[in-house]
């Protein structure tokens, strides 16, 4: 489902809640949001389980990130320091979940479109572009030449006194930069065999977002937008 | 006659001192199949790139299809040649397929709907349309190699210049790429491959071109491939049926046939009418 | 060092993203002057190449490991303004499409790495260069870690996250030590580079 | 029999979940020399990955010269076992060549003095003596391989492993790197090649190995390479010498010579003892 709404809307209103959500403070709010909202995407068809696992390392990092806040509050001795902790973490936590899982259901053409038509600098974009297509490049790049080092039997150092095999690392680093610089060379001479002309134009086949996309945008953006005037005491005087 | 491509004494020095072309003059007839040999570093590459305008002539001249190469025609020029990197990774830089392989249209400016039929004839041609929308890196190197091809075929240039197509390519890669040169060419291109590869020049080309040393050691017709002095001294090899028929004729095997099929037949007829055909031994 | 979503307040957020917004717009003009049409295939391979290096995992002490920010490097092999560009796209890249860093933090995270890194190192390395260049580009590195993780625990604790006396000295600690294999690692690869480019004139 | 390598029932999974190898096993014999042929994509670089111990076997297991390859082995592997990368640059990366080639003999502590020799032998051995002092990446392609090459025998390993050497080398370069393997076959070495070249592949070596789809289609003397189902199912090509042979004698041609020279020679004799000889056609 989430698949079929258009980018521009899905990006914009994930992060508007991502936004809205980062300044609950109530942990049964957040928690129940975050329910909702997993639950939503299970039902309506979304690879939960792979996505998941995609998210498992960027959320356990902000697990690690709540943990040092606990940890430091309580040594400053803040009496709430372990539900502070659990808060910022649902809220980092359902950050992840919202933004994955909607740069996750679009193409990665669509994306960028999707940042420039937001507001992002277009120029920014188009690095961004050329950074994730490259990235993969480089990083294969890399991986290929830490297992050469390996395959030649260096063993990595324990720490930072062994300065040779820091040295090594550096020089890794070095010859990495070179390849780089060569290959941005060719890329650049590529594109000006292509009609490269100083300005990249874009190409990304996109029509007006319909009814339908605005529709879940308001859908997707009221309920944290309730759930906080509920947090701000805005029907108090339901309970009262 | 009319000629695709004309370079007059061509000469090339990098910024770094190095001199990758010291007068280079050779033309290439319109329609043609030409294989450019020679060792590494004897400036193929270099001098594929003045073909399509990316680098221009420090000194000397290249005219393509009449046109002089210059700051002027530099656009155009790069228009009608279309230039196939060694490594596609180089090529292929848009984050999508779609998008790389309209980047050539859209520069060139295209109308939208140009650009859509462009794109799909293009990746049409070299079998990729189910992956239009994919990402470069989820393709395996021989994809990829598809889809920098049909970048460079969506501009619809008339000439088109490989640089080392073969690398890396599997048997099955290689035989599909000669295919669609084969396809390319009968619909009226120009081909222009830089290659180390002497069997598949011997077997493709109507035309070679022997480099060394930034300089055009040969060119000719595919018989140049059997003598000894150039091969010799541009570090090439015979190709293998050539190989083969000097080791039979002896070093006069100027007309050894092309192909192994061809040379295959050629024997047969030899073993069988034994009787009647005289072998021209040496 | 990424500040994730929900760390900071509304005002911490807002102020850091309209600073970084400032200077990355800054730094985007200064590079098109200085780079013309090469800009984005130049800008956009080098980024990836950040990208990659900050993927190189360094012993620390005791087991533990650090990895490279680039921040230094980058100042030092493209310029301050350069390297401001090429760190933010790495940051929207690891925000967006790895969940590293959140998003309204983004501009905080830009704020920390990708413009007080370069330009501090850039400024440390030109008021140290006179005495010697490796002492140069090895402080350069350590000190632009350094200020990352002081914005870093000032902006949280601005945000009320966590109070700023008990995380600055932890923080800067931690740091202190990672910059060590920042800067032996910056000022091996920053040899060898200069060392090609030495070459390649010649 | 003395066995170099003994792979039993491997399998290989990454981490993406591509299943790279799904139950390998084969023997190589010891000082022989062995090519790898496949498909791109058929699992060939991970099995040499696994053969030098810097992937360990997540199912099977490999027994390099009788030592079981695992964790605690794996160090003592790398230093038997050396490995040539596909692209050198991912293999060549300290500020001299002559540093580079004294990092694997340092690594496997190696003293001072032994360095010393090492390193110069081994660049002896690839020609590149007076290039000692300079910086790899001002070298060009093929030099570079060299030093990777260089790399790799000064630690001296009982068995060499090729990835690809031949992409990217001109004729003569692929000459000067037959040379080398011959000379290191002949002092005891046993070389393990993947590559995409059919007709180096049965000239060169002793035993052939095909892999499609992370498992052996095959595995025997080169006789294999003339079989239709193995090569039609492998997506590899005859090589040169077995498609004239077949065109020639019919499809019953395990017989065919193994190089050109041995071709001609054949032929030759057929040709001259037209009267004596039978030609055996279908």
């Amino acid at each position: 489902m989430i698949e079929k709404v258009d980018g521009r809307v899905k990006l914009g209103t994930s992060i508007l809640c991502v936004a809205i959500l980062s300044t609950f403070r109530t942990f049964e709010y957040l928690a129940a949001y975050l329910g909702f909202y997993i639950l939503l995407l299970s039902l309506t068809g979304f690879p939960v389980i792979k996505w998941m696992r995609r998210i498992s390392l960027p959320a356990l990092f902000v697990a690690f990130m709540s943990a040092a806040a606990v940890f430091v509050n309580f040594w400053a001795g803040r009496p709430t320091a372990a539900m502070d902790g659990a808060v910022l973490f649902l809220r980092a936590l359902s950050a992840i979940v919202l933004i994955s899982s909607a740069v996750y259901s679009m193409s990665l053409g669509e994306f960028l479109f999707s940042l420039k038509a937001l507001g992002f600098p277009e120029p920014l974009v188009n690095l961004v572009g050329f950074t994730i297509r490259y990235a993969n490049v480089l990083v294969e790049e890399l991986s290929r030449m830490n297992m050469a080092r390996r395959a030649r039997g260096c063993a990595e150092g324990r720490s930072f006194w062994n300065m040779a095999a820091m040295a090594v690392l550096g020089h890794t680093v070095a010859a990495l930069f070179l390849r780089s610089y060569e290959r941005s060379e060719k890329v650049y001479r590529a594109m000006l065999s292509r009609g490269y002309g100083g300005n990249m134009k874009s190409l990304y086949p996109a029509g007006r977002p319909k009814k339908s996309d605005f529709a879940f945008g308001a859908l997707a953006a009221g309920v944290p937008l309730f759930l906080k005037a509920v947090e701000m005491g805005a029907f108090a005087w339901i309970t009262r | 006659m009319d000629y695709a491509v004309e370079v007059q004494n061509l000469a090339f020095r990098y910024k770094d001192g190095t001199e990758a072309l010291r007068g280079v003059t050779m033309k290439v007839r319109k329609g043609s199949k030409t294989a450019i040999l020679g060792p590494n570093g004897a400036g193929k590459s270099t001098l594929l790139f003045h073909l399509n305008g990316v680098y221009l002539p420090q000194r000397g001249n290249v005219k393509i299809l009449g046109v002089e190469v210059n700051r002027k025609t530099e656009k155009m020029i790069r228009k009608m040649v279309g230039l196939v990197f060694q490594d596609p990774d180089d090529q292929v830089f848009s984050p999508t397929v779609w998008e790389d392989v309209a980047f050539g249209p859209v520069n060139f400016g295209s109308s939208r709907e140009e650009v859509e039929l462009k794109v799909k004839s293009a990746l049409e041609a070299v079998g990729m349309e189910e992956f239009a929308g994919k990402m470069p890196f989820h393709l395996s190197y021989g994809q990829r190699k598809r889809v920098a091809i049909a970048g460079v075929l969506a501009v619809n240039p008339e000439i088109l210049l490989l640089d080392e197509p073969h690398a890396f390519l599997d048997p099955r890669a290689r035989e599909d790429l000669y295919d669609i040169l084969e396809k390319e060419n009968r619909e009226g291109k120009t081909i222009i491959v830089a290659t180390h590869d002497v069997d598949f020049a011997y077997e493709w080309s109507d035309e070679i071109v022997v480099m060394k040393d930034g300089r055009i050691l040969a060119q000719g017709g595919i018989e140049i491939l059997s003598r000894e002095e150039i091969v010799e001294e541009a570090g090439l090899e015979y190709p293998k049926v050539v190989k083969l028929f000097k080791a039979i004729y002896g070093p006069r095997a100027e007309g050894a046939p092309r192909t192994i099929e061809e040379a295959a037949k050629l024997l047969n007829s030899l073993l069988e009418n034994r009787t009647s055909s005289k072998v021209q031994k040496e | 060092m990424h500040i994730p979503d929900g760390f900071l307040d509304v005002k911490t957020a807002v102020v850091t993203s309209a600073a970084s917004l400032a200077a990355l717009k800054c730094s985007m003009a200064k590079v098109k002057e200085q780079l013309g049409e090469r800009d984005v295939p130049a800008l956009g391979v080098t980024a990836a190449f950040i990208f990659a290096a900050q993927m190189v995992n360094f012993p620390v002490m005791a087991g533990t490991s650090g990895h490279l920010l680039g921040a230094a490097l980058a100042s030092t092999l493209f310029g301050p303004y350069g390297a401001s560009l090429v760190l933010s796209a790495v940051l929207i890249v690891q925000c967006l499409f790895f969940q590293d860093g959140g998003i309204t933090a983004l501009g905080a995270n830009i704020l920390n790495i990708a413009v007080a890194g370069p330009f501090v190192a850039n400024w440390v390395y030109g008021f140290v260069k006179r005495w010697s260049d490796q002492v140069a580009v090895f402080l350069s590195a350590w000190v632009s870690v350094i200020v990352g993780a002081l914005l870093t625990s000032a902006e949280l604790a601005l945000s009320g996250t966590v109070p700023m006396k008990a995380v600055v000295a932890p923080m800067v600690l931690v740091h202190a030590a990672i910059g060590i294999g920042e800067g032996i690692i910056t000022c091996a690869a920053v040899a060898y580079v200069r060392n090609f480019f030495r070459g390649e004139m010649k």
